[in-house]
């Protein structure tokens, strides 16, 4: 039998257009239009879940987001959807969905023999027991987390992408109902620039599964002028399937749009989802409400339906899902679910109305139809496995706390409860918001507002269509105002809509059983985490008094539906049992997101590639084209070092640091930070942010400069040079550059804005090429014709502006290596063909491209520290031996000075920074050994210090390293160990860190 | 999604120019065009950039780079001026940055300081940086998904801004009506390029 | 997320384009050498860490590269003002109402 | 105190569960007690606990201006381990993991401590020489610890991407197998109820609104049930630290900023083990049940809302899809926010201060949970002996003017 729960008319299917789908292995048909969820009903499909706890059968309760129990693995594969709410999901021809629980099969659960045990686990179990031996918890968590979790991950990365959209507007509204619908329009009406985003497929809200007349219409031809206006003005934009899933600071937004979800698996084209990031001037929440169920005894057996849901598939899906309904409602709203059953031409049973009384104009109409109704009575439990077969109905106390009357039970296969309306507070909440207890309306209202937000409609406890319609108009017209559109002023007349009448609901959250809450059939509250009735009173018993310890002791709302249906009834069972008002316990807050968020959504383009911007220089291709292999340095790629063919890393390291000892390499340092500096006070300012003295630095001059943060700890260095009496420029490391320049903007504009300079990064704009070896001289001179490279005339540490290879260049003499060093900039226009003409000179010097790697190497033979490398915030110049380029007379007490003569800094048992050379010159120490002065003592060691930097040194045939040690100085020439994780045991002895060299002779030739 | 590998010299040839074969930032991108392009990409090679600083307050310093570029400097915040030879763009209190496409970028520098006196700073950056156009129909569409900043309703045509660019900083400016100046950093150039051709190809996309 | 006006770009911005760099009206000392090392660590470390009204500094990175300040509430995080440097803030602690 | 065994449960489950003990007692507050501690969070239940078990002083108060473990012990994501870099921290944290080795048992309370291992990637050259440092430290301290390169990582960790296709590559990581997680509301509940069986008194809904002196020694708190008088005074309030502070006129080096998590939906077991990347910002465990739990960073700027800046999370879920590409599907349940005390050197303080009689124990910055019992324990030493605890010497807040800093910024990176 196909479909047997269809109506062959009606609904907002097209029957024209017949979708195959599958559901546990099993293939049915449905309607484009069709959520998945009401396919399955369509098609008799009764259970489709397994509860987690207890292994109960579950079938679908709700329609929308709320849906605790319908919640479904969706597709296969790379593109398979972990627990996916069939009610939320658009049906699409060939869709494949599973179950998230049940096994062996869903039918034939062997969880559910553990659920039968289920009076051993009652909430927090677990913090009582499985405590011994402690080794066994990983057994024991091993098949607790095999059992808990609902569906699976992709187990292949995912096929699809995700984007960003960055939205601003004057009013953002969030909900398409007629309230939201209404204040949309209001507002546009104004000029305003307009966003609303319902997450349905449709607009509509309410008015999808209700009618009613607006002047003199049918509401549902009111709802397609008033979307068809909306989409027809330029100012508005109208996103349906698009969730809000999170209301933050400053009204800002983001609201997810499922642009694929709804044709297939995997997105055809472009994106399949997309993140709108929304500023917005005044936010109009006009989000509705969530119908509350009853909860009673076994409400939990597949059949118990929202009375909304029963409502809703009839009328919107041409479903009716049983055949005998039993309503059980403490309001009047229950009564429509049993007014279209019966329009549906399928029994109704009866409705039990908590209620003494009620003349509402449902209870008329369905008393009109000729429908039983049992006032003053309520379902108290259910019977039924996979489905419900019968309901027993019992006249409850005026107060809903107790039986007073004989229980009568009714065959019936549905049960429809309606326990009132929750507004849907949940946005309001992100904001900080603290929800506020109503009695009159029996739930919770946005609190006050925090930022420019508006509520109107059934948010607010308004269920009347007049009251949202018209106070969609008044509120979205007062929101465009105070976004400066319009005075305010209704710029529409309101509509004509009859206000129905409507009894008093009855505040009724768990409907009294004969035996007490602990013994009586679980009855739950949270369907989806297995909280009962009788959990919440336990938790209470145990002296979980505050609301928040009720919910994490029982793990009340942590669901994927955050407790959309079961939260409010939750706490009025615990307030009850606490022997407080709903109002004293207060309510837990809701987080961001609203519903579920796709991870891929979130993050949006920043993925692969694009994950973080890669930097290049202008010389990158060379580098790719010569087999450089590539080292991130922030986000720049330099290169690390150029295997030749079969080459390894350290082969190709010797060669590299060889060939430039003997005779020429050449480096792409186009990275390094360059900014300039221009003003008569320029040297001053210099003076202050580092430790050196600038006062007599020369034209023409380089010096080495290191700067402090004001705790006197090495920050950055480089070389500064005086370009003119008032223009230097500054280098720095390639990671700090955008710090440093922060850094000195910082102090420039808080601290001493007197100071007349000006501060530019010029790193971009400049190529620049270190050739360094004993033929750096000659290759320079075949290209440069127009600098006197004499080495009296260009001395080490001294620059001068010329060009090479015909390219304005400005060449420094200094030296990171110790050789004969030129660093030549010029604009990086000209990066590359500079840099291949000095290629193409040094080819009768066999100039060798180094990379990083070498670096690293070239300069610790020479003993010169890498910031960040050998030095970590915590040591000063002085601990580094660097004394020497702190200006101990300058007027100015520079950043980080004061900070010497701390006591810490003063102490005598600081790090140093020393040399090391193993006692077997072969033996390489790793970066990050630890030091002991005794191998032999007892953990914990007294560690005295670590290695920050260690290689081979090809030229000089032995290994060396560079190290921070305690009175490092003092100890030279004694042996310390370095205990390493293998079991290996290095010995080396102190020395001084330059170990090639020492008299600097051959960058000076 | 071959645009999306990196950095190939497909076409040397173009933004490449002279004896010294100099190369812009963006002269690696090849581009198979859209048929319906409504994004339109074009990078104006090789244009003079200059970091201009000054006190607004000085009217010495006004009227020395009014002489220089025949037109009085900006200098409210947000705004720039265009003439047949300049752009000049307000980048932050007492800094601008003066664009030419062709007048070579020292002579400006040299111009410049022959006029000014007393504080002030010149910087050529202009190979530092470079200078794209977008347009076309879905150049809105691209630049939201591109840019927090409200360039629908906050960035009139003239205006100029520097702000985020997923994860670059540029600076912004509306030069006609749907035509954008995006002037980027030259190392961040290729991650921008690479960014547009994937917010782009929902739309299509002609580099010109 | 927080929309901060920029003082100098005279208009409201996304929180993305700035740093936050901590609390303002923090001046360095005169002398350095003349304080204790009580005084010097208060100086480097010791803040007022305000909940409600805090006065800070912010850094228009991807901007005009200012800095400025701002008279925030650290609760609720409404923006009272934001100031140039070396202007003094119009809402202050005294104005504080719980 | 009732003990709860697995028969406790079953007998229980007779009775309907009808005849369970309240966990602890909900007393009056008394006019006079020897220590109040100040925060019912877990370090100051777990201070209370070691007062009364260790150093025989049971008449104390936990003072509590919500309900017990309501600020950061709830919102963390419950990360264990003690792999610091420097000595001082490293002892620290160590000491805690040992008593986490044992404190089911010790609380009879299951709080699920799970030894499942934790990783701590690197990304570049710098990242590892790093890791090599703090792993080779860790081990001459007696703390487990192995640097493992990228394909022991992938066999360890088969849901991370080790290919050569991210962004930054993973290129190894430290390993220390005892690190794993917990369960932080049973924390919590477990040192609230061993203490008040001890003799403690939990007073929630009780806020410290001043702190009262006599010639200059603490004499007792105001609180909004009236004065509570008390010899001692130990303030344990990660997020309101400062506050409690200029109730005496002092200022501390803390910033308070919001630190956000999030949770995916429930799913099946994908991550065995706790990645953390400091150089992609991204942190990932999952859940007994199911729950992928991430860690974001701090919002840069001070706040005291329990929420954070939404381009945190945007951030923290593209390092996650990143690291881990195939969880792109999985869906975000839940994103919130706690208040953490950050210090400059990104380590503690617990410490006396300059007024007779007032403790501070603060400055956990994003790493607290960890150190829960070691913390209380070495603060219940320093509380009942008047002076500080070996381990707990380092962390005086003096340090922030001598210099002796101990600065894990650079080294541990972040420490969740």
């Amino acid at each position: 039998m196909s479909q047997q729960n269809r109506l062959a008319q009606g609904g907002r299917i097209d029957r024209n257009r017949v979708l195959n789908f599958s559901f546990a292995g099993q293939t049915y048909k449905g309607y484009e239009g069709d959520t998945l969820a009401s396919a399955l009903l369509a098609n008799g499909v009764d259970v489709v879940g397994r509860s987690f706890k207890y292994s109960r059968a579950r079938g679908i309760t709700g329609h929308g987001s709320e849906e605790p129990n319908g919640v479904v693995q969706l597709g296969t594969g790379d593109s398979t959807v972990p627990n996916v709410r069939a009610t939320q999901q658009e049906l699409y021809s060939g869709l494949v969905s599973n179950p998230v629980a049940g096994w062996p099969s869903l039918q034939f659960d062997l969880m559910s023999y553990l659920g039968k045990a289920g009076a051993m686990m009652p909430p927090g179990f677990y913090y009582k027991t499985f405590m011994y031996p402690q080794k066994l918890w990983m057994t024991y968590e091993h098949f607790i987390r095999k059992a808990a979790g609902l569906g699976k991950a992709p187990t292949a990365p995912d096929p699809d992408t995700y984007d960003k959209f960055n939205q601003h507007c004057d009013v953002m509204v969030v909900g398409g109902g007629p309230a939201g619908l209404s204040a949309a329009y209001a507002a546009a009406k104004t000029g305003a620039r307009v966003i609303i985003a319902d997450e349905q497929s449709e607009m509509g809200g309410h008015l999808l599964t209700f009618e009613q007349t607006i002047n003199g219409q049918s509401s549902s031809l009111w709802l397609a002028e008033m979307v068809a206006e909306l989409n027809a003005m330029s100012n508005v934009k109208v996103l349906p399937k698009t969730t809000v899933m999170g209301y933050f600071d400053h009204n800002f937004l983001v609201a997810i749009e499922r642009r694929t979800d709804h044709l297939g698996e995997r997105a055809v084209s472009g994106t399949r989802q997309r993140s709108h990031r929304i500023r917005a001037k005044q936010v109009i929440l006009a989000a509705g409400a969530q119908e509350r169920p009853l909860v009673f005894a076994n409400n939990d057996v597949p059949g118990v339906m929202l009375a909304s849901s029963v409502t809703t598939y009839i009328k919107r899906y041409a479903v009716v899902p049983g055949h005998n309904l039993i309503v059980s409602t403490a309001n009047d709203s229950g009564y429509l679910a049993a007014i279209e059953w019966s329009k549906a031409g399928r029994n109704v049973v009866g409705i039990a109305d908590s209620r003494p009384h009620s003349d509402g104009a449902l209870v008329a109409e369905a008393k009109a139809l000729g429908i039983d109704v049992w006032f003053g009575h309520g379902v108290m439990e259910v019977k039924g496995g996979r489905r419900v077969y019968s309901a027993s109905v019992a006249a409850i106390s005026a107060e809903g706390d107790r039986i007073i009357g004989d229980v009568k039970t009714y065959d019936c296969d549905t049960v429809a409860t309606s326990g009132g309306w929750s507004p849907v507070v949940h946005l309001s909440c992100h904001t900080g918001s603290r929800p506020v207890w109503r009695d009159d309306i029996i739930g919770f209202v946005p609190g006050k507002a925090l930022q420019a937000q508006h509520c109107v409609g059934s948010i607010m406890g308004d269920h009347q269509l007049a009251d949202c319609v018209h106070g969609g108009l008044e509120t979205g017209s007062k929101a465009a105002a105070q976004a400066g559109f319009g005075d305010g002023e209704l710029l529409m007349t309101k509509p004509d809509i009859e206000r129905l009448a409507e009894g008093k609901a009855q505040a009724l959250f768990l409907v009294p059983h004969k035996k007490n809450v602990s013994r009586a059939p679980k009855q739950f509250v949270d369907l989806q985490n297995d909280v009962t009735a009788a959990g919440i009173e336990l938790a209470t018993r145990e002296g979980f008094e505050s609301i928040e310890h009720v919910k994490r002791y029982t793990a009340m709302g942590f669901g994927t539906d955050q407790g959309k249906l079961g939260n409010v009834n939750g706490m009025a069972i615990a307030a009850r049992s606490l022997g407080k008002s709903i109002e004293e316990t207060g309510t837990t807050i809701f987080r961001p997101s609203y519903t579920p968020s796709t991870f891929g959504a979130l993050a949006g383009r920043d993925a692969d590639t694009l994950f973080d911007p890669e930097r290049y220089t202008a010389i990158h291709q060379w580098h790719i084209d010569n087999g450089a292999v590539f080292e991130d340095v922030g986000q720049w790629k330099r290169p690390w070092y150029y295997p030749q063919p079969g080459e390894s890393l350290s082969e190709a390291l010797n060669r590299e640091c060889l060939a430039t000892r003997n005779s020429v390499g050449i480096l792409d340092a186009s990275t390094l930070g360059k900014i300039d500096i221009q003003g008569k006070d320029a040297r001053e300012f210099l003076n202050r942010v580092y430790t050196n003295a600038w006062s007599k630095l020369a034209i023409g001059k380089c010096r080495y400069g290191l700067m402090l943060k004001e705790d006197g700890m090495i920050m950055d260095d480089g070389v500064t040079s005086c370009l003119a009496d008032d223009h230097f420029i500054v280098t720095t490391t390639t990671g700090g550059a955008a710090a440093v320049l922060e850094w000195l903007e910082l102090w420039h504009q808080t601290e001493w804005p007197e100071l007349e300079v000006y501060m530019s990064s010029v790193t971009d704009h400049w190529s620049t090429m270190t050739i360094s070896g004993p033929n750096a001289r000659k290759v320079l001179a075949k290209v440069c014709h127009d600098i006197d490279l004499d080495k009296e005339a260009f001395k080490f540490m001294e620059w001068r502006n010329g060009s090479v290879a015909g390219v304005t260049a400005r060449v420094f003499r200094i030296s990171f290596t110790g050789e004969l060093s030129y660093e030549i900039n010029v604009s990086a226009n000209d990066g590359l063909f500079v840099w291949e003409a000095l290629i193409e000179a040094g080819k009768e010097f066999s100039i060798t491209p180094y990379g990083t790697e070498a670096m690293h190497v070239l300069r610790a033979e020479k003993g010169f520290i890498i910031v960040g490398q050998d030095t970590d915030g915590s040591v000063t110049p002085y601990d580094m031996d660097m004394g020497w380029c702190v200006g101990k007379n300058k007027a100015f007490s520079f950043i980080g000075k004061r900070s010497f003569d701390r006591p810490d800094t003063q102490k005598a048992d600081r790090k140093q920074f020393v040399g090391l050379k193993t006692k077997n010159s072969d033996e390489v120490l790793p970066e990050g050994a630890q030091a002991v002065w005794d191998p032999k003592q007892a953990i914990p060691m007294t560690m005295v210090g670590h290695v920050t930097s260690s290689y081979y040194s090809a030229v000089l045939g032995r290994s060396i390293a560079l190290a921070v040690i305690k009175e490092g100085h003092k100890h030279k020439g004694e042996t310390l160990y370095f205990p390493l994780a293998d079991g290996r045991v290095i010995e080396a002895v102190i020395c001084d860190y330059v170990f090639y060299d020492p008299e600097g002779e051959r960058q000076n030739v | 999604m071959s645009d999306l590998t990196t950095f190939e010299f497909a076409a040397r040839a173009q933004n490449t120019q002279g004896a010294t074969r100099r190369e812009t930032p963006l002269h690696h991108v090849s581009h198979q065009n859209a048929e319906a392009a409504a994004v339109v990409f074009n990078e104006v090679p090789f244009c003079a950039q200059l970091t201009l600083r000054g006190s607004p307050e000085n009217p010495d310093f006004l009227a020395g780079v009014e002489k220089v570029l025949g037109f009085a400097l900006p200098v409210q915040p947000l705004t720039s001026h265009a003439s047949d030879s300049y752009y000049v763009f307000w980048i932050s209190p007492g800094e601008w940055l003066i664009l030419a496409e062709n007048i070579e970028p020292a002579v400006i520098e040299a111009s410049l300081r022959a006029e000014l006196t007393g504080h002030f700073a010149v910087v050529d950056v202009s190979a530092g940086q470079t200078l794209m156009t977008l347009s076309g129909e879905a150049v809105q569409q691209v630049l939201q998904k591109s840019c927090g900043y409200d360039v629908e309703a906050s960035l009139p045509v003239g205006k100029v801004v520097t702000t985020t660019f997923a994860k670059a900083t540029l600076v912004l400016h509306h030069q006609a009506e749907g035509k954008y100046f995006l002037i980027v950093r030259r190392s961040f150039a290729d991650y921008v390029w690479r960014w547009l051709v994937d917010a782009s190809a929902e739309y299509g996309l002609t580099v010109v | 997320m927080l929309h901060l006006f920029c003082p100098y770009c005279q208009e409201l911005r996304e929180e993305n384009e700035f740093h936050y760099r901590g609390q303002a009206h923090i001046v360095r000392p005169k002398d350095p050498e003349s304080l204790s090392d009580k005084e010097w660590g208060d100086y480097l470390f010791f803040r007022n860490n305000s909940k409600g009204i805090h006065h800070e500094m912010w850094y228009h990175v991807s901007g005009c590269r200012r800095f400025f300040n701002v008279t925030r509430n650290t609760v609720t995080y409404e923006i009272y003002e934001t100031y140039k440097i070396g202007e003094t803030p119009a809402v202050t602690d005294k104005e504080e109402t719980e | 105190m009732s003990r709860y065994s697995v028969f406790s449960l079953f007998r229980h489950a007779l009775s309907h569960h009808e005849n369970w003990q309240k966990v602890w007692r909900n007393p009056t507050p008394k006019d006079v007690y020897d220590v109040v501690i100040v925060g019912g969070g877990g370090h100051g239940l777990a201070t209370a606990y070691y007062l009364a078990k260790e150093h025989g002083i049971t008449n104390v108060a936990v003072v509590e201006k919500g309900y017990l473990g309501g600020g950061n012990t709830a919102r963390n994501t419950t990360i264990l381990r003690s792999n610091y870099l420097w000595d001082e921290a490293a002892h620290l944290f160590e000491h805690s993991m040992k008593l986490w080795e044992g404190l089911s048992q010790d609380l009879n309370y299951n709080v699920m401590y799970s030894p499942r291992g934790v990783l701590n990637l690197g990304h570049n050259l710098q990242d590892m020489r790093d890791i090599e440092r703090r792993v080779n430290a860790n081990r001459l301290n007696g703390i487990d610890g192995e640097v493992l390169n990228a394909k022991q990582v992938q066999e360890i960790c088969p849901l991370l991407d080790c290919s050569e296709r991210a962004r930054y590559p993973v290129l190894g990581a430290s390993w220390q197998a005892r690190g794993g997680v917990a369960r932080h509301d049973a924390v919590a509940w477990g040192f609230a109820r061993a203490a008040d069986s001890l003799g403690v008194d939990l007073l929630q809904q009780t806020e410290v609104v001043g702190i009262r002196r006599h010639e200059g020694a603490v004499c007792g708190v105001e609180t909004n049930r009236g004065f509570i008088a008390a010899k001692k005074v130990a303030c344990v309030t990660a997020g309101s630290s400062s506050l409690l502070a200029k109730m005496v006129g002092m200022e501390l080096p803390i910033e308070s900023h919001p630190l956000q998590a999030c949770v995916s939906e429930p799913i099946k077991p994908i991550l065995d083990t706790v990645v953390m990347s400091n150089a992609v910002h991204g942190y990932m465990s999952q859940s007994d049940k199911g729950d992928l739990v991430i860690g974001a960073g701090i919002d840069s700027y001070t706040g005291y809302g329990q929420r954070g800046s939404f381009p945190v999370i945007e951030h923290t879920l593209a390092a996650i899809c990143e690291m881990f590409p195939d969880v792109r599907r999985v869906r975000m349940n839940r994103a919130w926010g706690g208040i953490v005390d950050t210090t400059p050197d990104a380590s503690p303080i617990i410490s006396k201060t300059h007024i007779p009689g007032l403790y501070f124990n603060c400055g956990w910055g994003t790493g607290g949970f960890k150190a829960t019992p070691g913390s209380g324990n070495v603060f219940a030493h320093t509380v009942a002996k008047d002076e500080p605890h070996p381990l707990a010497k380092p962390f005086s807040i003096d340090r922030f003017h001598s210099g002796h800093l101990i600065d894990e910024h650079g080294a541990a990176g972040v420490a969740h």
